[in-house]
């Protein structure tokens, strides 16, 4: 029993830091800024949840108890994570649009407009009563 | 316990409390908040007082906060320099609080009052705790509260001097902190009076630290003190404050001589190994550099506020020449002198008030100006704040200076001593007699400007006279306070009572 | 390598890089200079209690190595009392920057050096 | 053979904080520094976690959750500067 | 009911949070953390204008299942791009999804699924609020996955927020 | 108790006078007076005590400890001194009635005279030195007051502080003197220095007693080479001039000489400085008094020559000459008072004191010229008046002495000087009041009235006394004071007009027939005299004062200049050459304590914040980049802190880090961007220096003791005492809240105060210049328009009651594991920032129910609270108590007021925190609408 679990726990270990060296190795080697996003806003939520889980197993045959708050930790990471990436693309479409970069800023190219009216957010405000607008009421 | 048995903290719970009170109630009723204030300044100098009362038994008090016993927690601790200096602070404070008052300075943003009790928090803390980290904290409590002071009433000037002062401040929090942290890790306390004990038995491979330790922290006091060359930042700093409230921070930079006071002898004392009066080779020249270029900037100011900034800066030098030689004599001269400069720089701040509200846009320049209302009240004000700032007679300056002469006869550096403070007066004096003469006397040529809109009430001159009337009480009763200030200087210099009565004579 | 040596001269770095910056001539330098300052002192300060792995100071029965926890106690009064200082010296330098349209510390400039022309 | 475990995962987190060092050094990008030090962020949760188990010590939990917590609060805080100048409008 | 529990899911998620950080179910745990559990999305209420419904039933799980799901997989299709591919043969794209959610809360989770899910970052939204725009790193084919993406989450998220 | 009536006589009248300054001038006149003639008549009463050898004294006990108290006495030379003092100052008090216009301010030049008065009385009759000395001071000051009394006029100002620089700084000279005096006789009471000759003597101090006391009294004394203030001090109102600069204050230099001759004189160092100091005053007076026409001037000339005559005769070192000087004390102080008066008559009445624009007018004001007329003969020293007695008197001694080997050289000067005494004597009473007539100003002077002719008639009248009746008038008065001042019996005084032929009457008589030779052809002996080069000792002290002045100045404003990187610089410097020095001295070596191995992912960590601490410096500029970096080294801090065992630390550490990044962002938006360079390179190369050494220097300091053992120490107590005496686990929260709640409680108080300073400095920051400089500001950088980002605002809705979870349970658990109020503190600011960041400004406002102020007040109030309740219980202030109940259903649980306490905590902090960000965002949020509102929409 004891060994099957070290050996889940060790590779689940291995698993998540993995994951985590090879979204930041992205972070290093992929060609531009919106490809190096990816990295690690994908790496690392499997790479963190590997490692918590080991953690939670580790505990359990080690200390005899029962340690699930590091869930929580996946919780916060998943409300915060898209976050962070989508503003960190809105800084990088903002700063290609202004030209503060010079350098191919995606292999994609630049972002096609939206069909509708207007624009993207972060070129065009959002009118109000609509579900991009919001903080306004 | 009964209830005076509690009495030593009295003075730090009662501004802790009437702060946020008058902080909370100026905001609705004006009125009532200066009432509360006053009457939290009344108490605070009616429990100095008692405070004060209590001491002359000679014995020490301590006061366990927490009921954590020393060296365990934190402990307060009670003797005749520290009571002394909490009559000094609670009635300078009552003084120039009845000024700001008077003056309606205290309106110019509603938070003077809280940020006055918090000050003299910080103050009264400095002086009775026996713990040095939490001397840091009350360092702390002082230096911002001094900041919110400081720029309190604002202007583009003060706060560029206003940055200046609270860099180089937490800079020297900073190296407070280092230093704490060497003697922690010698000595593994905090505690004043433990430290005395285990830094009394270091071993000779920790002799370096401990002299780092101990330099260091002098350093820091130094600083707050503004002792040459690490003055710097003082007159400016004074010179841009409202008056009013430098007048208060009369006594700031001897809360600086206060903590030298304080730890050397006990801490850094004769058992100190390495760091035995580690101070003493650098503070005479640095406090006779003090006085020397106090006068001189005495003399060369530019306006009356700065002219007062350095004659604190002056009186700090020639109390320090005193304070350096560290002999009870000395030092009993150097405390009569202490509260007497304070009371002096302060009324120097509060006749340059009083002297700025009359004289509309020519303010404190030491130019000549049109006759202004109340000339010669000002003037004769003036001329009493300096002949007290520089030391004649009849004032408590002078008495000060003949004890500090008397008494430093025969120390090391005396002859310095006694050049430096007879040379400097006689700059002050020089520096005093033109700036006054061009102040009071002199009338601008005609076609200057009218003085525009000069205050009227005479209330201002209400805390001037009162502070002189002080000095003037001081050299009246100064027996019974040299008396007082040599029983203190003796209990000062006799550290292992003061460590008997902290830890307990069971050690 | 020891962690101790690490420790110091991770000190050291913060200490030199603080005081070059606090030496700089313009308000927002000098409050980053500060700020790596306080890093530096509370680290001296966490360091003063020596160095102990692992052993968080939670009192437990029968538990002998701990790591010293009055140094940590005395170090987050000093984050606590630095944060103060840091925001009232950010805004007191901000104000003063919008009072006098100048962010330098010391009034009269010095000779301006322009190494960013190109 | 946990405890290789442990030592390897850390040593491929400290690897992959470098890393992000170097993004972040590197930039050039704005974008690119933001998103080193996001993930720094990141990586940091992982390398507590690794130390709590190394440790056998679970009360390091609330500092990996904190930084889960707060940790994207200067993120963010980074990215509207970039955009709007000002973070609170 | 409603005026002493506003949000009950909320407050459910805020029992479970707290009794998973209290790492222990006990009696005096679950009273304190039921008391926050009430008093706090009461206190936070007007921080929280126009809540949507939300069904945590079946739709809700089922969605929760595919997306952890998809992570995985895609984790690994990931990590093969960053180790092997090089770049110039990376097809990195442009998506702009069209969306029919109305509530930004939904359109907020669906955008959020695609950044968790390795290979796609949301990068913003339409000034309308009608379509999104990904960022793909590696698609063959934008139309299908555009077309993946609107009936694999947005579909079952519609009926969460039915 | 007489005495004391003396001495605070005149005080009285000062206070009275100040009191009453709105009153009329008789008023005032009769209340100075009054002093004086009370003053007066108590010394009367006194004086047959005093002369008869029962010496009223009197002593108070002031300032023990020192040695000085308020010990009066009136011993014959007291009595003579405070004779003159008083009976001069009633006369010059009722001249003064006269004398001051309408309109000018009697209250203050009465109150100022007074005050003098009072001083020169305590000169006169202190028994203490130091005592002495206080009067001493008193009597500059009042003296720099008085010659100033005619504020307007430069030369009144300028001469009051020549006056007060001179005799001042000779004063404190004095000061040093005493206090030596009084070491080397060891008291300070002067009866008791006076008996102790052989001890001052012979002590090696005696040479610097001598010169300090002689310094003091020879600038008051207006002595070769310190006289040149006294012409200046013509510019006070005749009446002063009178009082002090010719009857009283002057001779207080000569009186301090004779008061000390018994314990400093018969030296080769007296006789040798004292001596020739006073010869050489008097022959330069006399000469200087010659060519002088302006009344006043060669009256003070004439003064500076008649005290040196004093104090050459006291340098002589004999009985017999001591008796000469007392005697010429009283002589000059009547005849030199009523001459001043006469010129201020003069002046008065004709509106010139140049004596080349008056003559003849003794046909026009026949009183007046003849008390003039008399007056000037005693001061040249003719029979039948008391000058000539003290005169031949003079004559007498110096033919018996003997100076530098030479028995000719004194006499001879002394001759010479008696010679130029006669010539400008006879020149004022000749050229004034003969000849043809010449009015000045008015063309019709006359006698004036009876205040201003009563005074100097009555001296005048004096002057004559003295001459006819020498021994009834003054004779056991000086023979008594010249007993006191040798301290012997009294002498064998013969005062009388003739005492046969005698050298002394031969050189008088040569003297006077020389005089009159040399007044005969004064005009071409002017004219060579003004050839002499005469240096301006006014325009070079006020140019020797003002290069002074300026050159400090310009010494003093290089040294303050307002730099803070000055201020910074010298610190750093001050504390690394502190350091050095202990190092060098004593050594700072590692100790043995065994290191712990560093871990790879440690090294890195190292690495990592080594890096970034070098990348926040070199980016410095870049100011958004170094705050990237500043992060970094944050999270590596924390990291390292849990690490190393302190989870506590890196909670803090992580939540601080996120508002301090927010904070500065927040303040980063109004500066400018991106500032060019300020200093030079080889600034910055120095203070890399500093900056290299200093790093180094702290860096191994803590190595140093690292490597060191632990010692045991209080920390031990700490956790033994934790969970029994604490109620808690976590020793670091418990240290915070209840072993060291002190602290925390003047931390929480920093806090506070820091939370309202920045309040009070950014309220009205939208006023002013800082206002206008808001609205016009304007960022460089093109925004996007978008305020507030769906995603992030939808995320930020479900954390904030998450945050806020997190926040309670972090504070709930503290007590017992890492938490506590502080962070939880954090925790709940950093989920209401979020808001602030994601919903704006206004809209999180709104829904925010409680106010930062009330927050601050609250916790602090709170915490104090909780302090003082246990005095409730009779235990210390900030005692903790904490008990562990059981509830059904619930369990154990446990209430600790700690945990009150660090509710305060928690309060406070959170108000700080948003006092901060939230009072910073609203003014860039004011920045940020007024640009907006400039932009063309
Ligand atoms: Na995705
Ligand atoms: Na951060």
């Amino acid at each position: 029993m004891s060994v099957i679990a070290d050996v889940v726990i060790a590779a689940l270990l291995l698993l998540g830091a993995g994951f985590a060296l090879i979204g930041s190795w992205g972070l290093v080697r992929l060609p531009s800024t919106m490809e190096r996003l990816h990295g690690p806003t994908k790496a690392t939520t499997l790479g963190l949840g590997a490692l918590l889980l080991a953690s939670v197993a580790y505990f359990q045959t080690r200390l005899g108890i029962w340690t699930a708050h590091e869930l929580l930790i996946s919780l916060f990471l998943f409300i915060t994570a898209p976050i962070s990436a989508n503003m960190i693309a809105k800084v990088h479409l903002h700063r290609v649009r202004i030209g503060a970069i010079s350098e191919p800023d995606s292999i994609a190219g630049p972002p096609p407009r939206p069909d509708g009216e207007g624009d993207w957010a972060t070129f065009e405000a959002p009118r109000r009563d609509n579900p991009a607008s919001t903080a306004n009421s | 316990m009964t209830l005076v048995d509690h009495l030593p903290v009295a003075p730090i719970v009662l501004p802790a409390v009437m702060a946020p009170v008058t902080m909370l109630v100026m905001r609705r009723r004006r009125i009532v908040s200066v009432a509360l204030s006053f009457g939290g300044g009344v108490a605070m100098l009616v429990a100095a007082l008692a405070l004060f009362a209590m001491v002359q038994d000679d014995a020490i008090r301590c006061y366990a906060l927490g009921a954590w016993a020393a060296p365990f927690g934190i402990v307060l601790v009670v003797d005749r320099l520290a009571a002394a200096m909490l009559v000094l602070a609670a009635v300078l404070a009552l003084v120039v609080l009845g000024h700001a008052v008077a003056t309606g300075a205290d309106r110019k943003g509603w938070h003077f009052h809280p940020m006055f009790h918090f000050q003299l928090l910080g103050l009264n803390g400095a002086f009775l705790t026996g713990d040095l980290f939490n001397l840091f904290v009350f360092f702390e409590v002082l230096l911002i509260a001094s900041y919110g002071l400081m720029l309190h009433g604002q202007g583009a000037l003060r706060l560029k001097a206003g940055v200046a002062y609270v860099v180089v401040n937490i800079v020297g929090s900073a190296l407070f902190l280092i230093a704490m942290g060497l003697f922690y890790g010698l000595t593994a306390t905090l505690n004043m009076a433990d430290l005395a004990v285990r830094v009394a038995a270091l071993g000779p491979a920790d002799q370096g630290l401990l002299r780092v330790a101990g330099l260091l922290l002098v350093t820091v006091f130094a600083l707050k003190a503004a002792v040459v060359p690490i003055h710097l930042w003082m007159p400016r700093t004074y010179a841009a404050t409202m008056p009013v409230v430098a007048a208060l921070f009369a006594i700031m930079t001897k809360v600086g001589v206060y903590a030298m006071i304080r730890t050397v002898p006990l801490i850094l004392g004769a058992r100190a190994g390495a760091a035995a009066w580690v101070p003493a080779p650098y503070l005479l020249p640095a406090a006779i550099a003090g006085a020397v270029l106090g006068f001189v900037g005495v003399l060369v100011a530019r306006g009356m506020r700065e002219q007062a900034a350095f004659a604190v800066l002056a009186s700090t030098g020639t109390l320090l020449m005193a304070v350096a030689t560290w002999r009870e004599a000395t030092l009993a001269a150097a405390l009569y002198y202490l509260v007497q400069a304070t009371l002096a720089g302060a009324a120097l701040f509060l006749v340059a008030d009083a002297t700025m509200r009359r004289r509309g846009q020519y303010a404190d320049a030491i130019v000549p100006s049109p006759r202004f209302a109340g000339q010669d009240a000002t003037g004769l004000l003036y001329l009493i704040a300096a002949v007290a700032a520089v030391g004649l007679p009849p004032l408590a300056g002078f008495v000060g200076k003949l004890l500090i002469l008397d008494a430093s006869y025969d120390a090391p550096g005396w002859p310095a001593i006694w050049a430096t403070i007879l040379a400097s007066t006689l700059i002050g004096v020089v520096g005093f007699s033109r700036s006054g003469s061009t102040l009071f006397w002199k009338a601008a040529p005609p076609g200057t400007d009218p003085v525009a809109a000069p205050a009227r009430s005479r209330a201002d001159l209400a805390a001037p006279l009162a502070l002189l009337a002080l000095l003037a009480l001081l050299t009246v009763a100064g027996g019974w306070v040299t008396v007082q200030a040599r029983a203190a200087a003796r209990q000062v210099m006799a550290p292992d009572r003061y460590v008997a009565a902290v830890l307990g004579h069971g050690r | 390598m020891s962690l101790e040596f690490l420790v110091a001269s991770a000190i050291a770095v913060l200490v030199a890089g603080g005081i070059y910056l606090a030496l700089r001539g313009r308000t927002f330098q000098v409050v980053l200079g500060l700020t790596l300052l306080s890093y530096a002192v509370n680290l001296f300060l966490f360091a003063i209690g020596r160095l102990i792995v692992d052993r968080p100071p939670l009192y437990a029965k029968g538990v002998v190595t701990h790591a010293d926890p009055l140094p940590q106690a005395l170090v987050l009064t000093a984050i606590v009392i630095t944060f103060g200082m840091t925001a009232l010296t950010v805004i007191l330098s901000l104000r003063s920057f919008l009072e006098s349209g100048s962010d330098q510390v010391d009034g009269d400039a010095e000779p301006v050096v322009r190494e960013d022309a190109a | 053979m946990i405890g290789i475990a442990l030592h390897i995962a850390a040593g491929c987190i400290a690897l992959a904080l470098l890393l992000n060092g170097w993004r972040l050094w590197r930039g050039p990008a704005l974008g690119d520094r933001i998103v080193a030090l996001d993930t720094m962020v990141i990586n940091a949760i992982a390398l507590i976690v690794l130390i709590g188990m190394i440790g056998g010590n679970d009360t390091y939990f609330e500092a990996a959750l904190l930084l889960a917590m707060v940790g994207f609060v200067s993120t963010i805080a980074y990215c509207k500067f970039i955009l709007r100048g000002d973070i609170v409008e | 009911m409603n005026r002493l529990l506003p949000h009950p899911a909320l407050s459910a998620m805020l029992l479970i949070v707290w009794l998973l950080m209290a790492n222990s179910i006990t009696v005096g745990g679950i009273v304190l953390g039921g008391v926050f559990a009430l008093v706090l999305p009461k206190f936070t209420q007007p921080f929280w204008p126009d809540r949507p419904r939300m069904r945590f039933g079946r739709a809700f799980l089922g969605y929760l299942g595919i997306v952890l799901l998809d992570i995985i997989v895609a984790n690994f299709q990931v990590a093969w791009l960053i180790l092997f591919r090089r770049n110039g043969d990376l097809r990195a794209r442009w998506l702009v999804v069209p969306i029919d959610l109305t509530t930004p809360e939904a359109i907020t989770m669906l955008a959020g699924t695609i950044s968790l899910t390795p290979g796609t970052v949301s990068s913003d939204v339409s000034a309308d609020g009608r379509y999104l725009l990904v960022h793909a790193l590696d698609v063959d084919d934008a139309e299908a996955e555009i077309a993946r993406i609107k009936t694999r989450y947005e579909t079952r998220l519609q009926r969460v927020f039915a | 108790m007489i005495l004391l009536f003396l001495l605070l006589a005149p005080f009285v009248a000062v206070v009275a006078l100040m009191a009453t300054r709105d009153a009329s001038r008789r008023l005032h006149v009769t209340i100075a007076a009054a002093a004086s003639a009370g003053g007066l008549a108590a010394l009367l009463s006194q004086a047959g005590a005093a002369l008869s050898g029962r010496m009223p004294m009197v002593t108070i006990a002031w300032l023990p400890t020192l040695g000085l108290d308020l010990a009066l006495w009136l011993d014959p030379l007291a009595l003579l001194f405070a004779g003159l003092i008083l009976g001069i100052g009633l006369l010059v008090v009722v001249y003064a009635h006269g004398y001051l216009k309408p309109g000018e301010p009697t209250a203050r030049f009465l109150s100022f005279l007074m005050l003098f008065q009072g001083a020169m009385v305590g000169i006169a009759l202190s028994r203490n030195v130091l005592l002495m000395l206080v009067f001493w001071e008193m009597t500059s000051l009042a003296s720099f007051l008085l010659i100033g009394f005619w504020r307007d006029k430069a030369e009144a100002r300028q001469g009051a502080r020549m006056a007060l620089t001179v005799t001042g700084g000779g004063g404190l000279a004095l000061i040093a003197g005493m206090v030596l005096l009084g070491k080397a006789a060891g008291s300070y009471d002067l009866a008791t220095i006076l008996t102790r000759a052989d001890a001052v003597q012979a002590s090696p101090l005696y040479p610097a007693i001598l010169i300090l006391v002689l310094a003091g009294a020879f600038t008051k004394s207006a002595q070769f080479p310190f006289h040149f203030w006294l012409p200046h001090a013509m510019a006070a109102p005749t009446p002063v001039s009178a009082y002090l600069h010719s009857a009283t204050m002057v001779k207080a230099g000569v009186f301090l000489l004779a008061r000390l001759w018994p314990v400093l004189a018969g030296t080769e160092w007296w006789f040798g400085i004292v001596t020739v100091a006073g010869l050489a005053t008097m022959l330069f007076g006399a000469g200087v008094a010659l060519f002088r026409h302006d009344l006043k001037a060669i009256l003070a000339y004439s003064t500076i020559s008649q005290l040196g005559l004093m104090v050459m005769l006291l340098g002589f070192g004999t009985g017999a000459a001591v008796s000469a000087a007392v005697f010429h004390i009283v002589n000059h102080a009547a005849f030199k008072a009523a001459l001043f008066m006469h010129a201020g008559i003069v002046d008065h009445e004709t509106g010139t004191r140049d004596l080349r624009r008056l003559g003849g007018l003794a046909a026009i004001m026949p009183l007046t010229a003849t008390l003039g007329v008399l007056a000037a003969a005693a001061m040249a020293g003719l029979p039948p008046l008391g000058g000539f007695i003290s005169k031949e008197m003079m004559l007498e001694e110096s033919a018996h002495t003997l100076l530098a080997g030479q028995a000719l050289l004194v006499p001879m000067l002394a001759t010479l000087a008696a010679l130029l005494s006669a010539a400008y004597s006879l020149r004022y009473a000749v050229a004034l009041h003969f000849g043809e007539r010449r009015t000045g100003d008015v063309a019709a002077p006359h006698d004036p009235g009876v205040l201003l002719l009563a005074p100097p008639a009555m001296l005048a009248m004096l002057a004559l006394g003295l001459g006819l009746l020498p021994m009834t008038l003054a004779g056991p008065l000086v023979a008594a004071a010249s007993a006191a001042v040798t301290g012997g019996a009294a002498p064998d005084l013969h005062l009388a007009l003739w005492h046969g032929i005698n050298p002394a009457l031969l050189m008088s008589a040569g003297a006077v027939a020389a005089a009159v030779l040399l007044l005969a052809c004064y005009r071409p002996v002017a004219a060579l005299a003004a050839r002499v080069p005469a240096p301006d000792a006014k325009r070079l002290f006020d140019a020797a004062i003002a290069r002074l002045v300026a050159t400090l100045r310009r010494l003093s404003g290089a040294l303050h200049v307002a730099s803070l990187q000055r201020y910074l610089a010298v610190l750093f410097a001050v504390a690394l050459t502190l350091g050095i020095e202990a190092a060098v001295r004593h050594g700072i070596a590692a100790g043995d304590r065994p290191t712990t191995s560093a871990s790879p992912v440690a090294i890195v960590a190292w690495f990592a914040l080594v890096a970034a601490t070098v990348a926040v410096v070199a980016a410095d500029r870049r100011r958004y980049l170094a705050l990237i970096f500043i992060s970094v080294i944050g999270l590596v801090m924390a990291l390292a802190f849990i690490h190393l065992s302190a989870p506590d630390l890196a909670l803090t550490q992580i939540a601080v880090e996120v508002v301090t990044i927010l904070l500065m962002l927040l303040a980063l938006h109004l500066l400018p961007g991106r500032p060019p360079r300020l200093s030079a390179p080889p600034r910055r190369l120095h203070d890399g220096a500093i900056a290299a050494a200093g790093g180094l220097g702290v860096g191994w300091l803590a190595w140093a003791m690292m490597t060191r053992p632990e010692r045991p120490g209080i920390s031990r107590f700490h956790w033994d005492n934790s969970y029994s005496g604490g109620g808690g686990t976590n020793v670091v929260n418990v240290t915070l809240v209840d072993f060291r709640a002190f602290d925390t409680l003047g931390e929480i108080i920093v806090l506070g105060i820091a939370g309202l300073a920045i309040y009070a400095l950014l309220e009205p920051a939208a006023r002013g210049v800082a206002g206008r400089r808001l609205r016009e500001w304007r960022s460089n950088d093109r925004h996007s328009p978008e305020r507030h980002p769906m995603m992030f605002v939808m995320a930020t809705r479900l954390l904030l009651p998450l945050a806020l979870l997190v926040g309670s349970y972090v504070f709930l658990r503290g007590h017992n594991q890492p938490g506590g109020g502080f962070i939880a503190a954090l925790i709940f600011s950093i989920a209401i920032l979020l808001q602030y960041l994601a919903s704006g400004f206004d809209w999180t406002d709104q829904r925010r129910k409680f106010g930062e102020h009330a927050l601050i007040g609250a916790g602090v109030l709170i915490a104090a609270a909780t302090g003082l309740g246990s005095l409730v219980f009779g235990a210390p202030f900030l005692s903790s108590s904490f008990g562990y109940f059981h509830l059904p259903l619930i369990g154990e649980f446990e209430l600790a007021t700690a945990m009150l306490f660090d509710l305060g905590v928690a309060c406070v902090v959170m108000g700080a925190v948003l006092m901060a960000l939230a009072q910073l965002a609203q003014i860039a949020q004011r920045a940020a609408k007024a640009e907006a509102a400039e932009e063309p929409s």
